[in-house]
This record gives structure tokens, sequence and C-alpha cells, in this order.
């Protein structure tokens, strides 16, 4: 009841505090910004200003800081929640081994020990990872957090039966006894061979295969660790319980929540966290215009799944230059692209395929995904700008005006045996607008050389595992183009590329977001790659595959997304992470 | 001066099509305990003049002019509140369909007992007595229990007596009956012509029937008026309308009136035709299309309006045909033909 | 009476079956006939990287591979009985009534629907209040003025107003009225303040909707009123009433209104009826987390247990609305008996 | 106030062609049903605005590919030249221009106009199509329960019961979410409009079927109906040739403001995305469209009125119709 009220006396706070601040002059930099030194320049904030430096810098603690979903998290449990945003604000309440440093721009692709004291220790040529463990990290009750807990974290996030949004990292790379089935369902199962725990503060990994880059593995949030007499399966998540800096006061699904200060969070066990505000109010399913609306007129502060303005707030933001220089616009590591399925004839000739390249009109198709700031940049390989081992090339360049090269575009169709164009079918998903908008935008624009598409939407459910994914349906539905998009799960060239250039992970049976690259050649880069421990010269073979399926044309790579995102009013520290590709949550406060 | 007297009443509505003369210069006069039966068939006038004395037309689209007074009063030139504060109380009126007349989700007693108090600033519980006193007057059996029926429960009979308790529970002393017998059974219409006979003298009220049976007014009316195109074809006594018609039309009505002393094989004698427009009122007189003895005036009674006039006696009729040659018709061609045919 | 109320609520059991069972087969038995296996009905349940062997998992988890009878057995058997989840380290028990779990979720669908109904119902029965009164008074002028200018502005907004998609309206409304910053006079939709909460706020979130619906519903019940006015005011028991000398008030509200709203009740109740069972356009145009926006999301996601669930408690609201309006109807006309 | 009076010569009390007929001596009888509707709705100038209103957009509907060649273009062509790339608006705001004569989409900048006059199209098929499968069931149905009464009555009106408890409209999106995109043998429009012709058809018609039910009730005490039957007319010759003329006036009444209804529902399921698949245009789309543009109001408002003016214009025909044919409805 204390807290509450509290919690409200604050909440009144923010809003007085608020109100001077619109009083005050506005424009003018804050004192505390002029005085926080620390991103080198206290320059008026400009567009992009967040990509690169701290806006607003403070340390000033205390406020609320209200955030809204359009939509609702897969799940709020550590174990069962895939989506960007989630990972990026779950670190307010839980620590993970590892993590995504909270800092700007590149900096935050780093990872830094959270609960572990240091790095992994990768031993049998990086078959074993090892991580020791701080001392001193409790669980919100006051409970010690050992070695054990995120042991068992990792095991119950292995039944997929009970948490069907998660990954399948873990299941898929750690030596699991056989027919383990996760930690409900094979309690009493010895998983040493999989995690080792030699003591309360140490954790060993065992992996069936070396892997170069098992830190990344270490950061998921299904390492951050759950009590086992705490666990409710599927109702975990809604009662978590916390090991960061903030526990959750209130907690109705569907309709949002709040988190308030845990009082058994150390500092001192936490150099990266400064938990600024004394809470967080999230609403969940808000309309997603008026978020825009509410960020703009300054009473709410982010829109916590970062997808950035929509359309309507985006006149108003880019035509008014005091809007405008109040806004980042970030580059995620999402490629939005068409899959050219070679097994469609007659897209099983490279000459047709190259055709489609040349004529696409990249321009309406950055339209189609939203335009410059709110689309994304227009891309022309797969590997974005944001990952290790991205280079810019351009292997068909439709024309100088970026909207197609209808005279190379003529002539692939000559040299394919189809002068005068050829008929198919595009996929999309039905409930994506602008997927719809970019497959009416191919449809105008191969059109032009005689490129006929029918625009077949199907439901997004059942995308990857009945229609455009499924390599039976496709073919005899001649499906020759499908729309796609991937998002790296983190920074790196496998994270981005395996699951989507690699022929083996095409099922008969459907489901992979694979439609389209069948190369064995990028097979076996991808084997080397993944056996490569040097980072540099990873990099170097995961660019050579990009350049590898942008040469066969299985893929017309439309845009690596942008977002346009509107800066807090009220809000201190305000910095683009590009590891999340939007808003750092754990750096920002309140004025 | 009498106690109800009519000066040359006219009640017209304008209508999309044109003015409807409902009513087209009325007049007559009534004294209390007298009874008149105004007679007429549908369109006739005859509803709308009634309704025009309770003043129910105030405020509406009609176009009034013309006098009413009411014992000493005049009416069509009274307020509206005014006129209703008479009405129920001064002078009231029976309707001829009880079911629809009545409120069907309202008890008998209840819409007695607001009658009632509407003019006399009684309890509810005086009003109920009073209201059972009503309707044991008119006959129902056991008021007591009647009384919280809802008008659908009653039979027709006891319908139209429940009526005429409401009607009468404020005592009033102009009394008017629109077709009250109409929608009830032959039977049962002659009980209730009993019982208004047995109440007027009772409560001695001047009383108007109107009927477009002949038959109803025949025993209840001291006079009566016939009424034809909103005007007043003929008005005498009783004896002066059944014994010396004059008019052809009540010739009409007389000859299409069923009668009990008639044999039943006997054939009626209708009038040929239909009303006449109340809008395009037939040149002349008005019931010249229809008449049988139209030729006769010379062709006067297609272009002239025959006046009013009075025959012998208050003996009135409206007619070109001179009184002698209408003696004759009714003495020679009607009236043995109603007795033998 | 008593006889007349079981023989209707057995009845309405049975329609509500007969709802549950249709619901049912729409959601599995179509898809089947459409080609869907087990599997690839599993497949939407489960996260966006799962491997066949998770998909098949899930379908037995699921009970997908029963046959359909089976299937729809469990869900009426849960309703009734109540049903048990395993949701991981133990079985839980849910009590009857269980419209089961949700197949995203995992999480049982009746606390949810409890949820959500205050919202729906703060929504239906807000704007009832609304489109009676402002319905009825101007149906009710309308009459009485017929003809006058009144009449003829007010009959031509509410045939405009019966002429307007709501989910239109509703747009411009918010575009207006609260997007638009200069006329921010209310917050829109998304953020509902439960009334013990506070009760201003639970105004001020509500008060755009429940006027655009109000004005849809209150354009159709002013025609109503007024055409059952004039009918009612040309009856003889009208006239009867005038004679009487009754003040015209009331004869207009007494003996007039009473009988113009019988009908009118009815419609009443069988409007609030279907609305409490969610304003599914009013709701998605407002964002308001009510029953009518879950059932679009359920439906959308095709989380069947939820749309069971949904549809269910609607055709309840339905049902139990006729009931209650058969029960008044006899209470107003005493003419009406039950039987 | 209106005064209680028998005769009033009034628009709808009464008898008003009695009281215009006698002079011109011409018989009441003489007149159809039909010639003293048509009088009436003559008079009714609202009504007969509708009604030319309602003409003119089936010809829109019916001419679309005329009218944009004349004014428009095609409604799928792309005008991205004229689209901001940055913002997705039109360049000039709204894009209208004497080529573009309501303006121009966002995002692609196809020509509003065109996709107005081709929503037509979608719009009024569905919503007449899904009228006559309402109304063809509804009749059938009503009329049997009514005339045969019993059991068939009563099972008959149980299923209009249990129709009328059901969400409606929840039942109508999951339906045509559900069906995949090619089924029993159609594909594309054909489908999508099969589909929603024939969920909202079916489940509209027991408000049909409830009026006919009753009109059959009182006709089939009717004398001409006793007659036919004592001379030895069997259930489907008085069903069709002595009750069915006599309720064509109610079945073309409600079936003129069942139109509107439908065009709302019609409009409701696209507006939910559940409807016609784009590309073809429909006005319940492009206001779906439109929501997420609301800082470009020429986009929804062009739709938005397009829904509005049918569904005003029928519902003003058949109010007009009614008056005309049932006066006692009013």
């Amino acid at each position: 009841m204390l807290r509450r009220r509290l919690g409200v006396a604050a909440t009144g706070a923010v809003l007085a505090l608020a109100v001077a601040a619109c009083g005050g002059g506005s424009g003018s930099s804050t004192p505390s910004s002029s005085g926080g030194a620390a991103a080198g320049s206290d320059s008026k904030a400009e567009f992009n200003a967040a990509l690169t430096q701290v806006v607003n810098p403070s340390d000033k603690k205390g406020g609320i800081l209200k955030f809204a979903n359009g939509g609702d998290w897969d799940s709020l449990d550590p174990g069962d929640t895939y989506y960007g945003y989630s990972w990026n604000f779950i670190r307010l309440y839980g620590r993970s081994l590892l993590m995504f440093k909270s800092a700007v721009g590149k900096e935050g692709n780093q990872l830094v020990p959270d609960l572990a004291e240091d790095m992994g220790t990768p031993s049998d040529d990086a078959k074993t990872w090892t991580y020791k463990l701080k001392k001193g990290i409790k669980f919100e009750d006051g409970t010690p957090v050992t070695s054990k807990d995120v042991k068992y974290a990792v095991e119950r996030s292995f039944d997929k039966e009970v948490f069907p949004d998660g990954y399948t990292y873990f299941n898929d790379f750690l030596d699991w006894p056989k027919g383990y089935k996760g930690a409900y369902k094979s309690k009493d199962v010895n998983t040493d061979s999989a995690i080792e725990t030699p003591d309360d503060y140490t954790i060993v990994f065992h992996l069936k295969q070396p892997l170069s880059n098992f830190d990344y593995f270490a950061q998921l949030p299904a390492t951050i660790p759950v009590p086992k007499d705490k666990d409710t399966g599927a109702k975990y998540k809604e009662h978590i319980i916390s090991t960061g800096p903030y526990k959750f006061e209130k907690n109705e699904i569907g309709k949002g929540f709040t988190l308030v200060r845990n009082d058994k969070w150390d500092p001192a066990t936490d150099p990266n966290r400064k938990a600024l505000p004394d809470g967080y109010e999230v609403s969940t399913n808000v309309n997603a215009d008026d978020i825009d609306n509410r960020i703009i007129a300054g009473d709410l502060d982010v829109d916590v799944a970062g997808i950035g303005a929509q359309p309507a707030a985006l006149g108003r933001l880019l035509s008014d230059p005091a809007m405008k220089a109040n806004t980042d616009n970030p580059t995620s590591t999402r490629l939005w692209y068409t899959s050219i399925n070679g097994n469609v004839p007659p897209l099983d000739n490279i000459e047709c395929r190259k055709a489609v390249e040349y004529a696409a009109d990249k321009v309406a198709l950055q339209t189609a995904w939203g335009g410059e700031f709110s689309g994304g940049q227009i891309a022309t390989s797969m590997l974005p700008p944001a990952i290790p081992g991205h280079e810019d090339f351009n292997l068909y360049p439709p024309g100088a005006d970026n909207k197609g090269d209808l005279a190379k575009a003529k002539e692939a169709l000559a040299a394919c045996g189809q002068p005068n164009g050829f008929e198919t079918n595009i996929s999309y998903r039905a409930e994506r607008p602008k997927e719809k908008a970019a497959a009416e935008a191919l449809q105008q624009s191969l059109g032009r050389v005689g490129i006929k598409l029918t625009l077949k939407p199907f439901p997004q459910a059942d995308y990857f595992a009945l229609y455009a994914g499924k390599p039976g349906y496709a073919k005899e539905n001649k499906i020759g183009l499908a729309q796609n998009g991937w998002m790296s799960d983190w920074p790196d060239g496998f994270g981005f590329l395996q699951q989507i250039v690699d022929s083996r992970v095409i099922r008969d049976t459907g489901g992979s977001s694979n439609i389209s690259v069948r190369d064995p050649e990028v097979d076996k880069l991808i084997d080397q790659a993944m056996k490569e421990t040097d980072t540099n010269a990873r990099n170097a073979l995961w660019t050579q595959i990009d350049k590898k399926v942008m040469e066969g044309a299985y893929v017309l790579p439309n845009v690596w997304t942008k977002t346009l995102l509107v800066r807090s009013k009220n809000a201190t520290n305000i910095f683009v992470n590009e590891a999340y590709g939007m808003y750092d949550y754990l750096g920002m406060g309140v004025k | 001066m009498s106690f109800l007297e009519l000066k040359d009443l006219r009640i017209h509505f304008p209508t999309d099509d044109g003015l409807v003369k409902s009513v087209d210069g009325l007049s007559f006069t009534l004294e209390r305990g007298k009874t008149l039966g105004i007679v007429g068939e549908s369109g006739s006038g005859k509803s709308v003049t009634s309704l025009g004395i309770l003043g129910l037309h105030k405020g509406g689209r009609a176009r009034i002019s013309g006098e009413i007074w009411l014992d000493g009063e005049e009416l069509v030139g009274a307020s509206q509140e005014h006129v209703r504060t008479l009405r129920g109380k001064k002078m009231a009126m029976i309707f001829q369909d009880p079911l629809s007349a009545m409120h069907p989700f309202y008890t008998v007693g209840d819409q007695i007992i607001e009658a009632y108090r509407i003019h006399n600033d009684v309890s509810k519980k005086v009003a109920r007595k009073h209201a059972i006193d009503m309707l044991g007057r008119v006959g129902i059996p056991q008021p007591e229990r009647r009384v919280d029926s809802y008008p659908h429960e009653f039979s027709g009979g006891m319908r139209q007596r429940a009526m005429i308790a409401m009607a009468l529970s404020c005592d009033p002393e102009l009394l008017i009956a629109d077709e009250p017998t109409t929608a009830l059974d032959v039977t049962v219409q002659a009980q209730i012509l009993d019982l208004m006979r047995d109440l007027q003298r009772d409560f001695n009220a001047a009383l108007i029937i109107i009927t477009h049976d002949l038959g109803v007014v025949a025993e209840l009316s001291d006079d009566i008026l016939v009424m034809y195109g909103g005007k007043c074809v003929e008005y005498g006594t009783s004896d002066d309308i059944f014994e010396r018609p004059e008019h052809p039309y009540t010739w009409g009505l007389l000859g299409s009136m069923p009668r009990l002393d008639r044999e039943p094989t006997e054939r009626l004698m209708p009038i040929k035709g239909s009303p006449p427009s109340l809008i395009n009122v037939p040149s002349g007189c008005a019931f010249h299309p229809r008449c049988a003895f139209e030729e006769r005036t010379g062709g006067r009674a297609a272009t002239q309006v025959p006046e009013l006039l009075e025959t012998e006696g208050g003996h009135l009729v409206r007619c070109h045909l001179p009184r002698e040659r209408r003696r004759a018709i009714w003495e020679n061609e009607i009236k043995p033909n109603l007795e033998a045919s | 009476m008593v006889t007349y109320i079981i023989r209707r609520l057995i009845w309405a059991f049975v329609m509500l079956t007969i709802v549950s069972i249709v619901t049912f087969a729409i959601f599995f038995l179509v898809p089947r006939l459409a080609g869907a296996t087990s599997e690839s009905l599993a497949a939407r349940y489960v996260g966006r990287t799962a491997s066949a062997e998770q998909v098949k998992i899930a379908a037995e988890k699921l009970g997908f591979n029963d046959p359909l009878v089976v299937q729809y057995g469990r869900f009426a058997k849960g309703i009734v009985a109540g049903a048990d989840y395993d949701y991981g380290p133990g079985v839980e028990h849910c009590p009857a009534p269980c419209f089961g779990y949700s197949f995203l979720t995992r999480l049982p669908v009746w606390p949810d629907l409890m949820d959500r109904l205050p919202v729906t119902i703060s929504l239906a029965i807000g704007a009832a209040v609304i489109w009676v009164i402002a319905g009825v008074a101007t149906g009710v002028l309308s009459a009485l003025k017929r003809g006058s200018v009144f009449d003829r502005a007010a009959m031509s907004v509410a045939l405009a107003g019966v002429s307007l998609p709501i989910f239109f309206t509703g747009i411009v409304s918010l575009v207006v009225f609260s997007y638009g910053t200069p006329f921010r006079i209310t917050a829109p939709g998304g953020s509902f303040t439960p009334f013990d909460e506070n009760p201003a706020m639970w105004a001020y979130n509500l008060i755009l909707p429940w006027i655009t619906l109000a004005f849809l519903y209150a354009a159709g019940y002013a025609r109503l009123t007024r055409a059952g006015m004039l009918e009612t005011m040309n009856e003889d028991y009208i006239r009867t009433a005038r004679a009487k000398g009754l003040n015209e008030r009331t004869v207009v509200v007494k003996h007039g209104l009473r009988g113009a709203l019988t009908p009118i009740l009815t419609i009443f109740g069988l409007d609030l009826g279907l609305l409490l069972g969610g304003a599914v356009l009013t709701e998605s145009t407002y964002s308001l987390p009510g029953m009518g926006k879950y059932a679009i999301d359920a439906i959308l996601a095709q989380d069947l247990p939820k749309v069971m669930g949904v549809t269910l408690v609607a055709a309840f609201f339905v049902v139990f609305a006729n009931l209650i309006v058969d029960l008044l109807y006899a209470v107003v006309d005493p003419r009406v008996r039950l039987g | 106030m209106t005064a209680p009076m028998d005769v009033t010569g009034g628009d709808t009390q009464a008898t008003p062609e009695a009281v215009v007929d006698a002079s011109g001596g011409k018989a009441i009888q003489g007149r159809s049903l039909g010639q003293i509707a048509w009088m009436r709705l003559k008079r009714d100038k609202v009504a007969l605005a509708g009604g030319l209103i309602v003409i003119l957009l089936i010809l829109i509907a019916v001419f679309a590919p005329v009218i944009v060649g004349a004014f428009g273009q095609d409604p799928t062509q792309f005008n991205s030249d004229l689209i901001d790339s940055s913002t997705m608006a039109p360049k000039t705001g709204t894009g209208i221009s004497a080529e573009h004569l309501f303006g121009l989409e966002p995002v692609n900048g196809r020509d509003i106009f065109s996709r107005v006059v081709y929503g037509a199209r979608i719009s009024l098929l569905i919503a007449f199509l899904a009228t006559l499968l309402s109304v063809v069931i509804g009749t059938l149905l009503g009329v049997t329960a009514g005339y045969f009464g019993g059991l068939v009555d009563s099972i008959i009106s149980k299923t209009m019961d249990v129709f009328l408890a059901f969400p409606i409209l929840v039942f109508a999106i999951a339906l045509a979410g559900i069906v995949p995109d090619s089924a029993f043998g159609l594909t594309g429009d054909t489908l999508r409009v099969s589909l929603l012709v024939f969920i909202i058809g079916f489940f509209n018609w027991p408000y049909i079927g409830r009026i006919i039910r009753g009109q059959t009730l009182s006709l089939r005490e009717r004398e001409f109906v006793d007659a036919a039957r004592s001379l030895g007319a069997r259930g489907p010759y008085i069903i069709f040739r002595e009750l069915l003329p006599n309720l064509v006036a109610p079945i073309l009444v409600y079936a003129t403001l069942l139109i509107p209804t439908n065009v709302l529902f019609e409009a409701a399921l696209s507006f939910l995305g559940v409807g016609v698949r784009p590309p073809t245009p429909t006005w319940g789309g492009m206001l779906s469209d439109a929501v997420r543009f609301y800082t470009i109001p020429h986009f929804m408002f062009f739709p938005g009125m397009a829904i509005f003016i049918t569904v005003l214009a029928f519902n003003l025909f058949g109010d007009g119709l009614r008056d005309a044919l049932d006066p006692k409805a009013r």
C-alpha cells in the first residue's frame, strides 16, 4: 500500500516536472545535460543525434517512465520470449550470464558480463564453455542466485510444449542426454552432459559441436535464473521473480504491468545498470497512432516495441524541422526481401531471376515498406550494414534512379528465352499491409517488362508451414516470388544468414524461412564459417556467402529496415543501441 | 338560452389534396335531459362534430369557425386549457370500440380513477370506491373484483359498460355517445341502449347519440339530425323523421334500416353510389349524384346549394324539391314500398 | 410462469449448445475440409522456429489428433465439469465453467473473459443510457411536432446516423477529438479505467466511444420512437384520454409513450444483449479491450478456446436478453400471457 | 400536435384516395396496389431522390470501366512518381487534380476516384446478391412456417431463434477469415464474393423470415385462401399462387431496407480485412487502409462518403417504398 502511494506521488512529480520543462524556454538545454559531459557535446538535439551520442545525459534518479506497446509481448517469461524489444526490456528485471552493453550505437553490440564475472572461457576446441558467477546477486525475495538457478532456467526453456515462443539454440547445440524432454517432464534425469554446476558459482556448458561464438548464447534471456520452487511453468509469466533492478508490482497480461524498484538488487554487483527511474508503467495493446501522438505530446515516453512512427505521424514529424530534430532514424538488422524461387519455371533459369532483379523499382518498394525513414534503406545485398561482414556491393544496379534498369531486364529476359516476359505468382502475408504494398509495387514494376504477377495473400500463421515455405505447394501453385523478412538474433553473420540461405534447412514438410536459396557452394561456405574461430576470417566468409547468394539471384533484397523513433520529452539518457536497433531501455531516466 | 347550441359550426382540414370540409355550417340546439340523434354515413361529419364539441380538434390542423355554446359558455373561442377542464367533467364521450378506446396497459379501474381524479381532488382510495360504485351502476357484476381487470379481460358488452362508467364518473351534463353499440352484437346492443336511457334519466344529462343506424336512435332520441356531406340535411323530432321524412337521403337511410318488425325475407333498399368527397363536394346539392329524384328539381340540384328550410314545427329539410312533391313522393312512392315490399 | 421460465431456460441451454457446436465446426471442420492436418493446425500455436517435432508435440498436446467429437466433448466437459491443465511443473484444475486454455498464451480463457467483460459492460450500458434518452426524446418530440422543422431536421440527422458505418464515424471522432491535439477533449480508447478505480477517468476514457455508438443507435431509436408515437397517438385510447380532460403531457407520457415504448423495449433488450457480447466494430475502432476486441483478436490468431469462450458468452447474453425481454413484456403489456 | 381525427385526408391515415377518387368518379377498387404505391411514391420527393441515387449508383457500378476510362485510370495503377517517398503522402498533399479527381492514395499513388467507382461494384454486387439469398431463404421458410404451422412452424421458428442468438459479426469474420484462398473450385474474387454473399445472406435471412411468417399467418386466415382451399387447392399451389403474390409488397420493402444493411455489413468485413482480397478495391478496405493515414483525410473521406451516400440512398428509397406500399407501417 505504501509503495503504491509512493508511486502515485512520484507520478505527480513527473507531471509537475514535465510542465515546468514545457514552461521553461523550450529548446534550451537543461542544466543536467549541460553538466553531463559524457556525450562530449551539449549541442541542441538534432535529427539522428541519439544514434551517436547520449541525448539529455543525466544521472538524476527518480520518476516513472511510461511505456506503451501497440501489441503485446509474446511472453514476459525469460524462457519464452523471442522479440528484440523484449530482450532489450528484459534487462530491467532479469540478469543473464552476459548482456549487450547499454551504450550508444556500435558500442551496444559489445557483449559484457552480467551475472558472470567475465566472458566465457572456451575449452575443448570451443566445445565447452565455462562461466563464473558473481557473488551477492539475489532474487527479489532475497534468495541468493546460484549457478543451479541458471541451469534450471535453461533446462526449463527446453520444454517447447510449455514455452513455444522461444528459440531452440540450447536445445540444438547442447549435448543433452538422449530423450531429454526438459525440466518438467524429465525431472530426475542427470543433465550434466549438457550443463554442469561444479559449485554454486560456476556453470559449464557442453556442446555437441564446436561453436566459436557461444557467448552470444550466454546473453540469451533463457540464462536469466529462475528459482525452481517459484517456477509455475506456463504461468510463470504472470509472477516473474526478478533479479534485475526492477520487479513486477502489478501484471495484467493483455493490458499492461508496472515495475517498481527491487530493493534486493545490489548496484555493487552490477556496473551495467544505472537504474535511474523509480519505476515503469507499461500498457499493452494500445492504438499505435495514439502511441505516436502521446509521445509527441509528451504524456508517454517510449513505444516499447520500437516499431517507429506510424504513417500518420510521419508526415507531421518530417515536415516540421523542430519535430524532426527530436527524432532518430536507426537502421535495424532486419532485411525485407523477396525470395525468387528457382523451383518454379521459368525462374529456374538464372537469367529470368536476373530479369526480376533488374526490373524491380527499388524506390517503389522502399515507399511500400514505409518510405525512406519508416521503411528502410534500399538494400542491395542481404547482410544489413550493422552486421560485421557487411560490404557494400550491388550486382544488379537498377538504373541511376533506382527505379529499375528495364533495358538490362529485357536483355536478361531474352537470354532466358522469355523475351516477352512470363507469368508467375507472388505471395505475401495477408495480415501485413506493407508486404501487400510491396507485392503490389513489384506487380507494377515487373509488369513493365512483361512479367505478370498475380497476388497471393496467405494467412501469416500458415505462411511458411503450408504455403510459401512448403516447397511442394510453392512449386505446384507457381509461387515464383514470395515476400519474406528476417531479423538477426544477434549481430553476426551466423545469426543473420544461417537460417535463410542454408539450403539444408529447407524441409519438404514446410516451415523453413529459406524459401529459395539452394546453392551447394553456399552450404559449403556456411560450414566453413561455423568452424572458423578467427573473427575477421569468419566475417570475411559471411561476406562471401552474401555475394554468392546475390550472384545466384535467389533473393531480391528490398530494404534494410529503418524506423523513425521519437524521443521522449521527459526522458534523459536517450540513445540508440545498435544491438537492438532501438532506444536502449536500460539507460533511460526521467528529467 | 339552450343548454347546448351550435351556430354555423364549420370544421375544415387543409390537406395536400385540398380543403376537407368535414363539417360545413352546422347548427342545432339541445336541452338538458333531452336526446339528440345524429345520423349519417361514415364521412358525413358526425364524428368530427362530436369531437369538435369536445374541443378535441383544437391545436390540430383543423380550422374551426362558428360558435358552440355550452351552458352559456362559448367554446370555439375559449382557450384550449379551459375546454380541457370542461372535458370529462361537464361533457363526456362514449366511444365506438371500447377495446381500442381503453388503454390496454391499465386496468379498467385505473382508467376510471384517472378520469375521476382529474376533476375531483380526492385520494386514490376514494376514487377507487367511486370507480367500483360506477361499475356497479352500469351493471357490471362483482365490481370490486372487476375493477382490477384489464380491458381485454372483459367481454364486449361489459367493456362498453365500463366505458360508460368512465364517461359518467364525473357526472357530466353533456354526454356524447359515438356509435356506442356498433361494435356489439345485437342482444347486447339493446341492453346498452336500455342502460343509456336509464342513466340519462338518472343523471338528467343532455345526450347526443351518433350513429349510422337509424334503428339505434329510433327508441332513444327526442330529436334526430341527419347529416350528409358535412351538412345537416334534415332535422326534426323522432316522429318527424320516422313518420314524415322529407329528404330523399333520409328515405334512403330508412330503406336501408333493418327492422326487427320486418320479415327477414324483406329486401333492404340501399342507397346507390358512395359517400361524397369532402374536398370536391358535388356542385349544388351534395346528394344529387346519388338522388333518385334529382331530375325532378329541374336541374337546380346540380347547380344550386339548397337551403335548410323549416317545413313545419321545427322540422327542417335541405332539398330543392317543393314540400308538396316531397310529401307526395314519401306517401306514394317510398312509404308503401318500405311497408309492403 | 415458473414452468415457462424453466422451459425457456432449457431452450436457452439447447441454443447455447447449438451455438457451441457450430462455432467448433467452423473452426475445426472447415479447415479440415480445406485440407489442414493436425500438424498444420498446431503449427500456428508454436513459436516462429519450431521444428517438425515440436509441431508434432504441440498437435498431440492440443489434442488435434483425436476425433473431432472427442475434441468437442473435451471442450464441453470443461464447461460443465472443469478441466485439468498441465502447465509444466504441475497440473492445474480449472473449475467449471472452464472454456479451456488459450492455444497461444496457455492461460485459462475464463478469467480473461471476466476481465474483458467490465469494459464491454461499461461501453454498452453507458452508450445505452445516452441513446435511449436521446433517441426516445427526439422521437417523441418529432412525433408530436410532426412535419415541423425540428422533426425534419431530427429525422434527417437520424437517417444519416443509421447510414454511417461506425468504423467511419469512430475514426473521424478520434481524429477530430483525440488525435488532433487542438481539440483533444478525451483520451481515446485503449486506456480503460475501471469505474471503481476512478469514475471520472472511466467516463473520460469512454466518452467518445459512448457518443459514437449512441449516435448510431439513437438514430434508430428516434426513428422507431417517432413511428411508434405516431401510431399510438392515433390510437382511440389517446382520444379517450383527451376526452377525459387529461392535460396533454399526461396524455403523451402516460398514455402515448407507454404504448409506444413496448416494442422499443423489445428491441432495446436484444440490442443490449448483442452489444454485451461485444461491440466488435466499436471496440476495434477505439482499441477498447472489451469482448468484441477480444473476439477479433482471437479469431485473427485462430485461438479457438478464446473464440469458443467469447462466442458462447456473447450468445448467452443474447439468449438471456431474449428471456428477460419476454418476461418484461409480460409485465409491461398485461395482454401478453406467457405459456 | 396531431389531432385525433378519423377523417384527416392526411397522407397516411384513413384512405386519401377515397377522398380524391370519388370526385373523379373512378372506382377505388379499380386501382392496383402497384398503381396506388407508385402514386404515393411519386409525391414523396425525398424517396424519389433516394431512388434516383440508387439508380445512379447501379449505373456507376455497371459502367465502372467506362467511367474510369473517361475520368480516371486503372484502379490498380501505381503513380509512384507522384508520391513523396519519405512520408508516403502524395507530393501535393492530396494529389487532387484534373487527372485524379479524388486525389491519390498514399504509398502507391493509386487513383482514389477509380477505386471508389470500382468499389461500388463489389459493394452493390455483394449487397444485392446477399439480399437476394436472404429473401429467398427467408421467404421460403417464412411462408412454409406460417402456412403449415404446427411442428414445421416451431422447427423453423426455433431455427430462426438460434440464428438470431449468434453473434453474427463474430461468426462472419471467423468464416470469412478461415476459408483458404481457393476452395469449392473457386479462386480469387469469385470465391471471396461468393463467400461473402453466402455469409451475409445466410445470417440475415431470419429477419426476413420472421416478417414473412407473420404476414403469412394473417393471410392464411383470409377468405381467398379459404376459398382456394375449399376448391381443393393444395399447399404448394396456395403458397405460390395465393400467398406469394400477396407477399410481394412486404418482401420488396424489406429487401430494399436490407440492402443498405448488407452494404454496411460488407464494408465492415472488408474493413476488418476479411472481405474481398486486394488489390480489388472495396470501400471498407480503402477505409481500413486510410486509418493508418488519417492525417491525409481525403483518403478516408471518399470511401467513407461512398458508403454513407449508398446506405442513405437505399434507406431513403426503402422508407418511401414502405410508406407507399404499407401506409400503416410508416
